[in-house]
């Protein structure tokens, strides 16, 4: 059930991301969006990160995602196709390598070499990942977090400005 | 294994049948009441007193013929009525309506699903739901049906702000994000009690939400010919109108759930307090729409951001301090 | 405290109205300056008043300079020389601020004035104070930048532009000596303190040491004190540095007083007399001073002759003062010396305060054939500018004479009795020129009657200062110098100027009395001279000015100093100059310097082909960059 | 299931998103690739977070997400402006940058 529901959620995931960034329309683009990020919710839940995944479409899928298809949508942008990169074709091949490069690296040096922590899964599923979560949160990341709310405060104004500047 | 999926699914066919019958029979009384409130009488001819007259609502449009416009993006012009119909549907799932429930001598959850997160859960639905109505928008292909679409994305997102802050009071207060323990927690006292400003807001985005009057000039007949459902017919359009009655009486249930007290209630059954609460609710939604005039655009969103949102953040904050004091 | 305040005050003026003078203080800026030297005056009054009483002292308020076992203090020495000084740089220091009141009143830059005026009281004060040569060089400098500031006040005009740089740059060449001097005396003495250096023992060790120079004998202590001396002969106009002073005119009158009477010129006076342990003992450095002051007083009074510009006669006769003090310390009578300082303040300051007002009456003409007949205009400067020349002729009973007198006479007994005739012959002609200018300005008929119709009486603020100095004049001398040679005075400052070592040579009664009238007749003589000149017979300027025509010639353009310099070094310099910036500077320098640049431009337009603005070449860079970093990665 | 698997697929992910910043010539699309190898980034913290049996990695899911929302809500606004001002929002049309 848990590896059907994996790889279902994977397989959704890398089909979407691909047509995300093939699609010729960037509403198409932004629709496809959607599904990865939904997908990848589903596998934040796998992950026991249920308050994460609830973000994940909250501020990703209604938030932020809504803002790209307005821009999109306001400005309507002529499709353009693809970049004219010049050696397209050595790059692509190094872009490939890369790539392989990564998921080689990534699925042979998986090692898990950090301290392992109290928080298990049964723990996890006892408390209840929000309240776990949070206490971590406003614990011991409590600087980290007030500095994003700035950053956020800080990146409202600017958009703001940006926008409203005639 | 196989029990328990029967049952799930039986549970779910069951429920469904009943968010469809009731959002049917919303409009009969959507259409009675505010019937009664201008001095008409509504439907009266089909059935007694006009109440088979959903039914025949319903057939109609399924009976229709289902127009699509030359022009329109096919696949995403398909999907949206879709996206915004099971977003509402689909938010039922963690609705309670009552702490247990027993059909035939089968003990069983009055709900499908217990999530931890569950009011997360409805709120991350009800934004998805937005993406519905800009698909339908822009896949029309029509400047009316854009504008509408717009227009009301950015109403709901606008508004969806204030009601997940109005609903961080109760949750405060419960301390759990989980509908049946927010339940649980109003056993002595419903939290509209202490938290009516929140209440207030709630309602008021709740209406904004679902686009009622008077917040519905996204739909808007005067300026938008209809909003942005305008190029849909038939059972397209149908799904549309569902959702919007469905995302109604939810916003009802959420409502009755985190400040009505829920199932709580003397006397009579749980599951038949949480109606008459629900129904409560709804009544109170269509005496507003019966009685309010239409607000302009930038008034509306003045209303959201200047007000409701504001006070909602000084309620949480007040909220927080009495609860870290007590 | 007191002696620090005499320096804070005029400090603290300098800080407020340099500060807030331009937007806040504007036409009030005379309150702060003025009140500061009224108050420093006071100070020195009073420290005068103690030292009087015996009072000495030797504060060292902190250590300025820590160099090993080379200590340099910032200290104020209070002696008798000191607070004399003291009371000539206030007294007629706040005389010219309360002049420069009325003077100034209608200038742009008036509190630009007076904040410069603030700077140079107090250079001069700390000049004075210093008790090591230190600050007496800080002092020094500080002097000469503030008489750069003030002549150039009106920098619009060019040639008061140039007048400063020219002060400035003769100023630097006695300073380089100066300078030299001092680094001698910290190589010599291992300090810079007066109380170290002016050690009897060291200094007969100084003079023991003994080298070679171009095959000339000399030993450490002459040059030392030769290079102290070039100091002075660059601040206080000697020949052959004397070129700057009468330029200096070009500055507003009340510098000029404030130059030529009151501070700068007399600062290298003061110098050798604070430094005559040094001096007494370099014999051939003294003769070498009587040599230079005769000939400066001679240089001196014979341009003053022949000048027709007020100032300008005026500048001379300063010249040739300065001459007769510089004389007189060579000649081992510092007394007689500071004591001429002290007279000459006086005087020189009333002399150019009424050439002031009489500028001021003639609308800025200076000429004296444009004038004649100011007598009946303006008395009271008629009147004042008649003492200040008895005074400056060395008339008795006024101020001058006991001064004069008194260096011709020491002189005279020194041995140097060429200097003495010199100085007699100087004597004669400063009272010839100083009664030539009081006729043909004040007497006669008026020359140019437009501008004798408008001059008019100076304002209170200017006439105030010219009678209290006029009565200084006539008393000072007779206060502090009677008995002749015996006075207030010689007691006063005998601790500190009388070298142990010398000896002073006194003249018999009769040969003083002779040599007094000697001087007074001589004096009179020019006196009556001038009369017959420009009252009795006018036409005989003119012919005695044909009769010795080259002699005039020589006088009227100043010996050619100007030309001289300006053919033999000036001339050269530029020349030289512009060889160096068109083949050192240009092809050189410039080219190293821009070879660099052009490195960077031809590098630059290689790697410029890497920058294409697109986004994705450089995202496409970071990708190739980040598949290195994962072969390192992978392969470490 | 085995941390390999989360890895792959970020991995995976992260490639998809790579490759769009560079294929891409729209600059809204530019952004969104962008944001999906945040995405990547996020599926590989939540993972570590499970399998080393501690939460913090969910919390930096948080501050990436913050970061992410900072960046649309500036970026976009930039990328209206650039509009208003260019009538465009092809990356290849903007080469201000270019010697």
């Amino acid at each position: 059930m848990e590896k059907a529901a994996f790889y279902i959620l994977s397989f959704v995931i890398i089909v979407s991301s691909l047509f995300m960034i093939t699609r010729k329309n960037p509403v198409h683009s932004v629709l496809w969006m959607l599904l990865t990020f939904f997908s990848v919710a589903g596998i934040f839940i796998q992950l026991n990160a249920e308050f994460i995944a609830a973000t994940q479409v909250i501020v990703y899928a209604g938030a932020i995602l809504v803002l790209y298809l307005f821009v999109v949508m306001l400005l309507n942008p002529k499709t353009h196709g693809f970049a004219k990169i010049p050696y397209r074709y050595g790059m692509t091949i190094l872009v490939v390598i890369v790539f392989v490069l990564q998921i080689f690296m990534a699925a042979s040096m998986s090692k898990v070499l950090g301290i392992k922590g109290v928080i298990t899964s049964e723990k996890m599923a006892e408390i209840g990942n929000v309240k776990l979560f949070g206490a971590e949160l406003f614990n011991t990341y409590i600087v980290p977090f007030e500095i994003a709310s700035i950053l956020l405060l800080v990146a409202m104004i600017g958009a703001i400005v940006l926008a409203l500047r005639k | 294994m196989v029990v328990t999926t029967i049952v799930l699914i039986i549970k779910l066919i069951i429920i469904l049948t009943i968010i469809l019958l009731s959002v049917a029979y919303l409009t009969y009384l959507e259409r009675k009441v505010v019937g009664h409130m201008q001095v008409r009488l509504g439907p009266t001819h089909v059935g007694w007193k006009g109440l088979l007259q959903p039914i025949a609502d319903a057939v109609k449009l399924i009976a229709k013929e289902d127009i699509v416009p030359t022009m329109v993006d096919r696949s995403v012009y398909n999907i949206s009525p879709l996206v915004t119909f099971t977003c509402s549907i689909a938010a039922f799932a963690v609705i309670p309506v009552a702490s247990q429930l027993s059909f035939f001598g089968i003990e069983m959850n009055p709900y499908i699903a217990d999530l931890n997160i569950g009011i997360l859960y409805i709120i991350a639905l009800s934004s998805v739901g937005t993406y519905g109505i800009i698909m339908a928008g822009w896949a029309s292909n029509s400047k009316y049906a854009l504008l509408g679409s717009l227009r009301s994305s950015a109403q709901m997102i606008s508004y969806e702000t204030a009601m997940g802050l109005s609903i961080a009071a109760p949750v405060l207060l419960a301390g759990s994000l989980n509908l049946r323990e927010i339940t649980m927690a109003q056993e002595h006292m419903w939290f509209v009690i202490p938290q009516i400003i929140p209440f207030v807001i709630y309602i008021i985005s709740a209406l904004a939400e679902t686009n009622r009057i008077p917040f519905n000039l996204v739909e808007a007949e005067q300026e938008l010919v209809a909003g942005f459902f305008v190029e849909y017919a038939s059972m397209k359009f149908a799904l549309f109108f569902l959702a919007e009655y469905a995302n109604m009486i939810l916003t009802a249930c959420v409502a009755t759930v985190l400040f009505l007290g829920g199932w709580n209630g003397p006397i009579l059954p749980e599951i038949v307090w949480f109606f008459i609460k629900v129904l409560f609710v709804i009544f109170i939604y269509l005496w507003l729409e019966s009685t309010l005039p239409r607000l302009r655009f930038d008034q509306l969103m003045a209303l959201g951001w200047k007000v409701l949102i504001p006070i909602a953040l000084v309620n949480i904050v007040v909220t927080s301090v009495i609860i870290y004091i007590m | 405290m007191l002696e620090l305040w005499v320096l804070l005050f005029p400090l603290i003026a300098v800080i407020i109205n340099g500060l807030f003078g331009k937007k806040y203080i504007k036409k009030k800026a005379h309150i702060f300056s003025v009140g500061a030297i009224l108050l420093s005056l006071l100070c020195s009054l009073i420290i005068y008043v103690k030292v009087h009483n015996g009072y000495y002292a030797n504060i060292i308020y902190y250590k300025w300079v820590i160099a090993e076992d080379i200590v340099i203090p910032f200290g104020i020495l209070i002696d008798s020389l000191s607070s004399v000084m003291l009371i000539v740089v206030t007294f007629v220091g706040s005389m010219i601020h309360i002049y420069s009141i009325g003077y100034m009143s209608h200038d742009e830059g008036y509190h630009r004035f007076f904040t410069y005026l603030s700077i140079f009281t107090l250079s001069m004060l700390i000049l004075v104070l210093g008790n090591n040569f230190l600050m007496l060089f800080v002092g020094w400098e500080l002097v000469g930048l503030s008489s750069y500031l003030l002549i150039g006040f009106w920098f619009h005009k060019e040639s008061a532009s140039f007048a400063a740089k020219k002060a400035f740059i003769t100023n630097r060449i006695g300073d380089f000596g100066f300078y030299i001097g001092v680094l001698l005396v910290i190589v010599t003495f291992k300090s810079l303190n007066y109380s170290d250096v002016f050690n009897n023992e060291l200094i007969l060790q100084a003079k023991s040491m003994v080298f070679y120079i171009f095959g000339l004998r000399v030993n450490l202590l002459e040059i030392m004190t030769l290079a102290l001396f070039c100091g002075a002969m660059g601040k206080s106009a000697q020949f052959p540095l004397h070129v700057w002073l009468p330029d200096a005119m070009e500055g507003p009158t009340p510098v000029s007083a404030l130059i030529h009477a009151a501070t700068m010129v007399t600062a290298g006076v003061y110098m050798v007399a604070r430094c005559n342990p040094l001096f007494s003992e370099a014999v051939f450095t003294s003769n070498f001073i009587v040599f230079i002051g005769a000939a400066t007083a001679l240089l001196g009074a014979t341009i003053g002759l022949t000048q027709f510009d007020l100032k300008r006669i005026l500048a001379y006769s300063t010249v040739s003062q300065l001459g007769y003090m510089i004389m007189a310390t060579g000649a081992g009578a510092y007394i007689a010396g500071v004591f001429h300082l002290f007279t000459h303040a006086f005087f020189k300051g009333l002399l150019f305060l009424c050439s002031g007002a009489v500028m001021h009456a003639m609308q800025d003409h200076l000429d004296i054939r444009e004038m004649g007949g100011l007598r009946k205009k303006m008395p009271i400067t008629f009147w004042t500018y008649v003492i200040a020349c008895i005074a400056i002729a060395g008339i008795p009973p006024f101020a001058g004479f006991f001064s004069k007198d008194e260096i011709l006479a020491q002189t005279f007994a020194s041995g140097h009795r060429f200097a003495w005739f010199v100085g007699l012959v100087v004597a004669f002609m400063t009272a010839f020129y100083m009664f030539r200018s009081l006729f043909v300005v004040f007497f006669g008929e008026p020359r140019d009657k437009h501008l004798y119709d408008h001059a008019h009486e100076a304002p209170k603020t200017m006439t105030i200062p010219l009678i209290v100095l006029a009565f200084m004049s006539i008393i000072v001398g007779a206060l502090v110098g009677l008995p002749l040679e015996n006075g207030y005075i010689h007691h006063f400052l005998n601790n500190v100027l009388v070298p142990e070592n010398l000896s002073i040579h006194h003249l018999s009664m009769g040969l003083s009395t002779t040599l007094m009238m000697s001087s007074v007749v001589v004096a009179l003589m020019g006196v009556a001279l001038a009369y017959i000149y420009y009252m009795y017979r006018k036409d005989l300027p003119e012919k005695t000015a044909k009769a010795f025509s080259p002699i005039y010639k020589l006088f009227y353009n100043k010996w050619y100093f100007d030309e001289i310099y300006g053919n033999l070094i000036i001339q050269p310099l530029v020349y030289m100059s512009k060889g160096i910036w068109h083949y050192f500077d240009i092809g050189i320098i410039d080219f190293t310097v821009n070879a660099f640049g052009k490195s960077a431009v031809f590098c630059g337009n290689i790697l410029k082909y890497l920058q294409t603005g697109k986004i994705q070449t450089y995202i496409f860079t970071m990708v190739v960059g980040s598949l290195i970093l994962i072969i390192i990665f992978y392969t470490l | 299931m085995l941390l390999e698997h989360y890895l792959i697929l970020s991995a995976v992910v992260f490639g998809i998103g790579m490759t769009g910043v560079l294929i891409q010539r729209n600059l809204i699309l530019i952004f969104m690739s962008l944001e999906l190898m945040l995405n990547a980034v996020n599926i590989n913290l939540a993972a570590y977070s499970k399998y080393l049996s501690q939460i913090s990695g969910q919390v930096f899911i948080i501050f990436i997400m913050s970061v992410a929302a900072a960046e649309a809500a500036v970026g976009l606004a930039l990328i209206v402006s650039l509009y208003r001002n260019k009538q465009t929002i092809n990356s290849d049309e903007f080469k201000i940058l270019k010697w």
